[in-house]
C-alpha cells in the first residue's frame, strides 16, 4: 500500500515530464540516489562512512567506457553483456579491497583512508592514460541498444533507473536482515564484542564493502550511459563531496533518504543559477545546504517522517475528540 | 497526450522559473565562473555578450537574450551546463566552452542536439574539429597548436635557442601547445632534450626549477594562471636566467596584469598568441576601445578569452543577420551562413572556416616589454596569416602522426 | 647527487609550509574532533587580508599579524555561531564546514577575484643566495620558511606543554566531560583554541601568498595537504603533524623530480599504505 | 570561625542537595524513574547492586547527562538547566567511577588547573595531605597506581573548595589497606564541612564513612535509613543488596 503509493506517480513520470525534466532531473537524482545509497548502507549498518563510493562507481563506469564504443580511441570492445557484469565484477572486487584497507579504521579515520583512496584514483585517472585517458578521458560513449532502443533513450533510461533504484533499494533490506547483514551490525556496535566471541570483523567489513561496491557500480554504469562520457573530473573531490551531502542530508537511517536528498541536490545544483545573481550561485548552495545541516540533524528523510508522524498524530487526536463528541 | 505533458512541464517549469518570450532569439554562454579560471571565464562572458551589445542586442527586430551559465573546468559540469541552457532555457544557439576537455565534451554533446547550434567558445584542443567532428559545432579560432605558429621558427632563427627544455602542465591543451611549438622549431632544426609535464595547480615548481639542464638556451613555459606565476617566481627566486619563451595562455592580460615580482622575468619573451593586447592595429586599438567602454571593471585590454567568446558570438550575430533572424528549419540556413562567413576580426585578419568548420586564424609571434609606467605588455615581433588547423602541412600526413600526447612529437 | 640533496632541500621547505598549515588543522581536530574542512578557506582568507594589508602598510609582519587575525574571527564566528552548536557530530560538523567553505570560497572570490596574488617579501627575504654546498641559488623565503616552522613548532609545543591553558586543552583532549565536571567552560574553551587554530591557518595563507601564491583554489590544495599531513602523522599531535609534513613534502618533491607523472599518486599511495597498518596514524593515539 | 561553626549548624538544618521525581533516558531506554533524594550535611551513601541507575544518577546531578522530567535543586538554587562546567562552579564536585584523571598531564597539572588563588584547599595543602602525590607530581595521570589514581581525583575535587562532593565508587578496584585510607580521607572531608554523597557497591567501607543510606533499585531510590540500622540487619542487606554485595 505504501509502496504503491509511492511507485505509481514515479511510473507515471514519464508521462508527464519533458525530456529536461525528466532526464536531467529525475534519471540524474536516481542515479546520484544509487550511488548516495551505497554510502549511507555503509554508514548504517557498518558504521563506516566511505568516501571512496564515488571510486567504485567510477571503476564501473570506467569498465563500461574502455569496453564499449567510445570515440578516445582506448580499449577494447566487448559486447554490454560482457562489459556490464566485468563492471560490476570489478567494482565489487574494488569495494572488497578498499573494505580490507579500511577494516581496521573506524569513525574519523575511516573517512580520511577512504578519501585518500578516492583522491588516489582520481589523481592515477588523471595521469594515466593507458586505460584511463588521462585528464580528457572517455567520450562518446553510447548506451547498448536492446531490441532497436537506445537505453539513453529518456523514458527507457527513467525506467531503467528507476528500477535499479528499487532492486538496490529492495537488496539492502534484505542483506541488513541476512546473516551477515547482522553481523555487519554487531561489528558496528561493539567491534570488540564481536572480536571476543571469536567471529573475525574482517569478514563482515570486507562483505559489506563489496555489497556496497555492488550498488555503487550499478550508479557508475547508469551515471555513465547518461553521461555519455567519463573522465577523471568524473571521480574528483567535487563528486566525493557532492554524494556526501546526498547521503547526508538526505538522512542515513533510511534508504530512502539517498533519493531524497538526491533530489534536492539535483534541484539545487540545476536551478541556484536562476534563483540568484549568475556569478553566486555557489553562495546559495552553500547556504541552502548549511540550514539544511542545521534544521534537520538526521536529514530531509527524518524531517519528512517527523512531520508525517506529527500530521498523523494531529489528525489521530482530533479523530479521538471528535468521536468522544459524538459518544457524549 | 502530447498536449498534456506539454502543459505539465510548463506548469514544472513555470513554477521555477518564467518562461521567457517565445521571440527571442536565446544565445547561452558556457564559461568557468568558479575556482582558478573564474577571473579568465568571466572575461570570456564579457567577449560574448560585448558582441551582442556591439549588434544592439537587436537582429532583425527579434531580440538577442544572453544566459550564462557556469561549468567548473571539468567536461561533466560543461555537458550538464549545456543541457540545461538547450532543455530548460530553451537557447538556440550556444557559445562556449572555454577550455579543451569541455570543448570535446560539447562537440560530442552537439551529436545529440542537431537542432541546435554550438559555437566554440576559447577552448583550444585540436580533436574539437580535427578528428571526429560534428556537423553543428563550429570553431571560429584556432586550436591550441595553431596559436603557437611562428614561435618555434623564431626561436631558432631569430633568438638562436639551439635547444630548449619544455615546462608545461600535464593535459591535453599544452600537449597541443608543445605540438605547435615543436613541429615547427623541430624541424627547424632545433632540439628538446626534457620535457617536464607538471600536475595542474601544482604549487611547489622547486625541484623542476633544479632538474632544467645547463645546457638548453631557453625555456618553453606552457603553464596558465597561478601555475605560471608559481613556476616564473621560484625560477625567478632561485637565481635562473635563462629565457623564457611562452605559450598562449603563459603570456596573457590576466598574467602580465597579477602582481608579483616574478613579472621582470618575462620581459623580452616572446610567445605565441592569437590574441596581443597591446596589438596596434586599427581595428584591435576600436575593439579595445569598445571593451573598455562597456567594462571598465575588466583587465585593461580583452584577453585571449574575451577575443574568443567575441568572435564566437559575433560570427552568430553575423550569420543571424544574414538569415533575418530566422532559424526555422532547424537552422540550416543559419549554419550555412556560419559555413560561408568570412568578417573582419578584432587582429585584422579575416576569419573564415576550413572544411571541419575550424578557423583560419591571423596568429601572432610577440614578446614582452615593460612599458614607461611599468606595467608590462605585450608587442608584435611578427605576424603569421592564414594558419590553418594542419598548420600548412599536407593533412593527411599532419594526421598520420596520430594525436597529440606527452611524447609526440618528440626530438631529443 | 647533487639534484638529490637540492630535492631534499625542497622538500624540507614544503615540508615547513605545509607543517605551518596542517598545526592549526591538527590543533582543532585533537581538542574537538571537529574536521574543520573550512580550514582551506581560512587559510585563504588570511593570505588575501594578509595581502591587502602588505600593500596598504609596506610591513609584512604587519600583513602576517592581520592574515591570522582576519582567520581567528572568522574561526571562532564559525565555531561560536555553528559548529558548536552541533558538537560531538561529527559527520554534521563536517558537512556543515564543508558548506562554510564553498560559502566561503564564493565570497572571497567576488571580492578578490579570480586573479592570483603574491605578497612582497621585505628585502631581507626577497630574492635569492647561492648555497655553499651545492652552488646554486636559492630563495631565501624557503631558507626563512624552515625557520618559521620550527619557531611555530616550538612556539605551539610550549603553549600545549608548558602553560595552563596548553593543560586545559590536553586535558579537554583526554576527557572533555571531566574537564566540564570541574568547572571549565567548554564552549568557550573551543571557540578560542578553533580561533587559535584559525589564526596558524591564517599566518600560513600570508607565508603561502609570500613563498608561493594564491589564488582561488589554494583553499583546496591546502585543505588536502593538510588532511594528508595530519593523518599520516596522526590526528592531533603537533609532533605528529611535523612527521607528516615531511613525509608528504619529501614524497611531492622526490615524485616531481624523479616519477613526475604518478607523483602525486604517491602521495596519497603512502597515506593509504600508512591508515591500512596503522589506522590511527603515525604518532596517533588510538581512539579510547 | 565561630560565624563558620554557626553556618554549618544553619546549614546542617538545610538540605544541600534536593533531587526530585527525576527522570532519566538514554534513548529510548528509562533509566531512573521518577527519583527523589534529599542531601544535608550528614554524609549519606547510596548503595546499590551493578546496573541499577547509581551512575546515570551522578551523571544527571553533574549534569553530564540531562535528566527529561523532574529537579534538582542545589543549595537552594535551581540547577537543572544549567551545563556542568556552571554546576562546578556553583560548588557540586565529582569524583567519577574510575577516576577518570587526565592521561597526558602530570599529577602537578591536574591540580595546577583546578587550583584557584586564595581558596582553603590549594596545591601546598593537598601536597602536605597526600605527600605520595607530591613525591609522583611530574608523573602522568595514566603513570599512577589506582590509589594515587584516586588520591588525585579526589584532590582534584578538593581544590575546586565545594559545598558537595560526589563519590562515585571511589574503593572500585583498590587494595584493602587503600580503602581503609579512602575511607579516612572522606571522614576528614566530612569534618571540612563538605556535603559528601558517596555512590558505593562496597557496603562496608561506605558504612564505616557515611551516617545516612539511600538505596537504589532498578533507577529508583526505595529507601533511605540510619547507616546503623542496615548495617545490624542482614535481612535488609540481603534483600536489598543481594548476598554478593554483603560478602563484598
Amino acid at each position: 500500500m505504501k509502496a504503491g503509493f509511492l511507485a505509481l506517480p514515479l511510473i507515471a513520470l514519464p508521462f508527464v515530464l519533458n525530456d529536461f525534466w525528466l532526464t536531467q532531473i529525475a534519471t540524474r537524482a536516481l542515479i546520484l540516489g544509487i550511488t548516495a545509497l551505497s554510502l549511507s548502507f555503509l554508514a548504517t549498518y557498518l558504521g563506516v562512512v566511505s568516501f571512496a563510493q564515488i571510486t567504485l562507481a567510477g571503476i564501473a563506469g570506467y569498465t563500461i567506457a574502455y569496453f564499449g564504443p567510445n570515440t578516445v580511441g582506448v580499449g577494447i570492445k566487448l559486447p554490454f553483456w560482457v562489459s556490464i557484469p566485468a563492471a560490476l565484477l570489478f567494482s565489487v572486487t574494488a569495494g572488497a579491497l578498499i573494505g580490507y584497507i579500511a577494516r581496521r579504521s573506524r569513525g574519523i579515520y575511516a573517512i580520511m583512508i577512504t578519501l585518500a583512496i578516492g583522491v588516489a584514483f582520481f589523481y592515477f585517472t588523471r595521469q594515466n592514460y593507458a586505460v584511463f585517458n588521462g585528464w580528457t578521458g572517455f567520450s562518446g560513449i553510447t548506451a547498448p541498444v536492446v531490441a532497436g532502443t537506445s537505453l539513453r533513450d529518456p523514458s527507457t533510461l527513467y525506467f531503467l533507473s528507476l528500477a535499479t533504484a528499487a532492486i538496490a533499494v529492495v537488496l539492502v533490506s534484505l542483506f541488513a536482515r541476512a546473516p551477515l547483514g547482522l553481523a555487519i551490525q554487531a561489528v558496528r556496535d561493539a567491534p570488540s564484542r564481536v572480536m571476543a566471541l571469536g567471529i573475525p570483523v574482517t569478514t563482515p567489513v570486507v562483505a559489506a564493502f563489496a555489497f556496497s561496491g555492488l550498488i555503487a557500480g550499478g550508479g557508475g554504469i547508469l551515471n555513465v550511459w547518461y553521461q555519455e562520457r567519463i573522465s577523471s573530473f568524473s571521480v574528483g573531490l567535487g563528486p566525493i563531496i557532492d554524494v556526501l551531502i546526498i547521503a547526508v542530508i538526505g538522512g542515513l537511517r533510511h534508504p530512502l533518504g539517498a533519493f531524497l536528498g538526491a533530489i534536492v541536490f539535483v534541484l539545487l545544483d540545476t536551478f541556484a543559477v536562476d534563483l540568484i545573481d549568475r556569478d553566486r550561485f555557489n553562495t546559495l548552495i552553500g547556504m541552502v545546504l548549511l540550514i539544511i545541516v542545521m534544521v534537520a540533524p538526521n536529514g530531509l528523510q527524518q524531517l519528512a517522517a517527523d512531520a508525517v508522524a506529527k500530521l498523523r498524530a494531529k489528525e489521530h487526536q482530533s479523530g479521538k475528540s471528535a468521536r468522544i463528541k459524538t459518544n457524549t | 497526450m502530447k498536449r498534456l505533458k506539454i502543459a505539465a512541464t510548463a506548469l514544472a517549469i513555470g513554477a521555477v522559473v518564467a518562461p521567457a518570450q517565445a521571440e527571442d532569439i536565446k544565445i547561452g554562454v558556457i564559461s568557468i565562473l568558479e575556482g582558478a579560471f573564474a577571473s579568465l571565464g568571466q572575461d570570456g562572458i564579457r567577449g560574448a555578450e560585448l558582441a551582442v551589445k556591439e549588434a544592439g542586442g537587436v537582429v532583425d527586430g527579434q531580440s538577442i537574450d544572453v544566459i550564462t551559465m557556469s561549468s567548473d573546468a571539468s567536461p561533466d559540469s560543461a555537458v550538464n551546463a549545456a543541457r540545461k541552457l538547450i532543455e530548460q532555457d530553451n537557447v538556440d544557439i550556444l557559445v562556449g566552452p572555454l577550455s579543451g576537455s569541455e570543448g570535446i565534451a560539447l562537440r560530442d554533446l552537439s551529436k545529440s542536439y542537431p537542432d541546435i547550434t554550438f559555437i566554440n567558445g576559447s577552448s583550444a584542443a585540436q580533436d574539437t574539429t580535427l578528428r571526429d567532428s560534428s556537423e553543428n559545432f563550429f570553431r571560429f579560432g584556432g586550436d591550441g597548436a595553431q596559436w603557437m605558429v611562428g614561435v618555434g621558427q623564431y626561436a631558432y632563427e631569430e633568438m638562436g635557442y639551439k635547444s630548449v627544455a619544455v615546462v608545461a602542465e600535464d593535459y591535453s591543451f599544452p600537449y597541443t601547445q608543445v605540438l605547435g611549438f615543436m613541429s615547427e622549431y623541430c624541424s627547424a632544426g632545433g632540439r628538446v632534450p626534457e620535457k617536464f609535464w607538471t600536475p595542474i595547480g601544482n604549487k611547489d615548481y622547486s625541484s623542476v626549477v633544479y632538474s632544467i639542464p645547463d645546457d638548453v638556451d631557453a625555456i618553453f613555459v606552457a603553464l596558465g594562471g597561478a601555475d605560471a606565476v608559481n613556476f616564473l617566481t621560484q625560477y625567478d627566486q632561485a637565481g635562473g636566467d635563462k629565457p623564457i619563451i611562452g605559450g598562449s595562455i603563459t603570456i596573457d592580460s590576466s598574467i602580465l596584469e597579477s602582481k608579483g615580482p616574478f613579472k621582470n622575468l618575462l620581459i623580452g619573451a616572446p610567445a605565441g598568441t592569437p590574441t596581443v593586447s597591446d596589438y596596434e592595429g586599427d581595428e584591435w586599438i576600436a575593439f579595445t576601445a569598445l571593451y573598455n567602454e562597456a567594462y571598465p571593471d575588466g583587465f585593461s585590454a580583452p584577453s585571449i578569452f574575451a577575443h574568443h567568446y567575441y568572435m564566437g558570438a559575433k560570427a552568430a550575430m553575423l550569420a543571424l543577420d544574414e538569415v533575418d533572424g530566422s532559424l526555422d528549419d532547424g537552422q540550416q540556413a543559419f549554419r550555412a551562413a556560419l559555413t560561408d562567413l568570412e568578417f573582419v576580426t578584432p587582429t585584422g585578419g579575416t576569419m573564415r572556416l576550413d572544411e571541419n568548420r575550424n578557423g583560419i586564424i591571423d596568429n601572432f609571434v610577440t614578446e614582452v616589454y615593460e612599458r614607461e609606467d611599468g606595467s608590462l605588455g605585450t608587442r608584435v615581433v611578427k605576424v603569421v596569416r592564414d594558419v590553418n588547423q594542419v598548420l600548412g602541412q599536407d593533412p593527411e600526413i599532419f594526421l598520420a602522426s596520430g594525436p597529440v600526447s606527452r611524447d609526440n612529437p618528440s626530438c631529443p | 647527487m647533487r639534484l638529490f640533496l637540492i630535492v631534499t632541500l625542497n622538500g624540507l621547505t614544503l615540508a615547513a609550509l605545509y607543517f605551518l598549515a596542517a598545526s592549526g588543522f591538527s590543533l582543532i581536530f585533537g581538542l574537538m574532533r571537529t574536521v574543520n574542512m573550512a580550514h582551506g578557506a581560512l587559510l585563504l582568507l588570511g593570505g588575501y587580508v594578509g595581502y591587502d594589508v602588505v600593500e596598504l602598510t609596506g610591513s609584512w609582519m604587519l600583513g602576517i599579524a592581520c592574515g591570522g587575525l582576519a582567520a581567528a574571527l572568522a574561526g571562532a564566528a564559525v565555531q561560536a555561531g555553528i559548529l558548536g552548536w552541533m558538537q560531538g557530530d561529527e559527520l554534521r560538523q563536517t558537512l556543515a564546514s564543508i558548506a562554510i567553505s564553498i560559502v566561503l570560497a564564493d565570497l572571497m572570490l567576488w571580492y578578490w577575484g579570480g586573479i592570483t596574488y603574491q605578497v612582497s617579501l621585505p628585502d631581507i627575504l626577497s630574492g635569492g643566495q647561492k648555497l655553499p654546498l651545492l652552488g646554486v641559488g636559492y630563495a631565501n623565503i624557503r631558507l626563512a620558511l624552515m625557520a618559521f616552522a620550527v619557531v611555530v613548532g616550538v612556539m605551539l609545543w610550549f603553549l600545549i606543554q608548558r602553560t595552563r591553558f596548553g593543560a586545559v586543552i590536553r586535558a579537554g583532549v583526554d576527557d572533555q566531560d571531566m574537564l566540564r565536571a570541574l568547572g571549565f567552560p567548554i564552549g568557550r574553551i573551543f571557540i578560542a583554541v578553533f580561533a587559535l587554530g584559525s589564526a596558524l591557518a591564517g599566518m600560513a595563507g600570508v607565508i603561502a601568498a609570500s613563498a608561493l601564491s594564491i589564488s582561488p583554489g589554494t583553499d583546496l590544495q591546502f585543505l588536502l595537504s593538510s588532511l594528508v599531513v595530519v593523518i599520516v602523522g596522526g590526528m592531533g599531535s603537533i609532533g605528529g603533524a611535523a612527521l607528516g609534513a615531511l613525509l608528504v613534502g619529501l614524497a611531492e618533491q622526490y615524485g616531481l623530480a624523479y616519477a613526475p607523472t604518478y607523483g602525486v599518486v604517491f602521495t596519497f599511495g603512502i597515506m593509504v599504505l600508512i591508515l591500512a597498518v596503522r589506522p590511527q596514524g603515525l604518532m596517533g593515539r588510538s581512539e579510547q | 570561625m565561630s560565624g563558620a561553626s554557626t553556618s554549618v549548624v544553619e546549614m546542617a538544618t538545610d538540605s544541600v542537595l534536593d533531587i526530585t521525581n527525576l527522570d532519566l533516558h538514554y534513548g529510548s531506554s528509562h533509566v531512573l524513574h521518577q527519583v527523589n533524594l534529599s542531601v544535608s550535611h550528614k554524609p549519606l551513601s547510596i548503595l546499590g547492586r551493578n546496573g541499577m541507575g547509581k551512575t546515570s544518577l551522578c551523571q544527571a546531578i553533574m549534569g553530564l547527562h540531562r535528566h527529561s522530567a523532574g529537579n534538582i535543586r542545589f543549595c537552594g538554587r535551581e540547577i537543572g538547566a544549567m551545563p556542568p562546567e556552571q554546576r562546578a562552579q556553583a560548588g557540586l564536585a565529582y569524583v567519577p567511577q574510575g577516576r577518570r584523571v587526565f592521561r597526558s598531564l602530570t599529577v602537578d597539572e591536574h591540580l595546577q588547573i583546578v587550583e584557584r588563588s586564595g581558596a582553603a584547599w590549594n596545591r601546598e595543602r593537598v601536597y602536605d595531605t597526600f605527600p605520595r602525590l607530591a613525591e609522583r607530581r611530574r608523573n602522568l595521570g595514566d603513570r599512577l597506581s589506582g590509589g594515587e589514581q584516586q588520591m588525585l581525583a579526589i584532590s582534584r575535587a578538593l581544590l575546586l573548595n565545594p559545598r558537595l562532593i560526589l563519590l562515585d565508587e571511589p574503593t572500585e578496584g583498590l587494595a584493602p589497606t587503600i580503602v581503609d585510607d579512602v575511607v579516612t580521607l572522606i571522614t576528614n572531608i566530612v569534618e571540612e564541612g563538605i556535603a559528601v554523597v558517596l555512590v558505593e557497591q562496597n557496603m562496608h567501607a561506605a558504612l564505616q564513612a557515611v551516617d545516612e543510606v539511600a538505596i537504589m533499585v532498578g533507577g529508583q531510590v526505595v529507601d533511605v535509613l540510619p547507616s546503623e540500622q542496615l548495617a545490624s540487619d542482614s535481612e535488609l542487606q540481603n534483600h536489598y543488596l543481594g548476598l554478593d554485595l554483603v560478602n563484598n
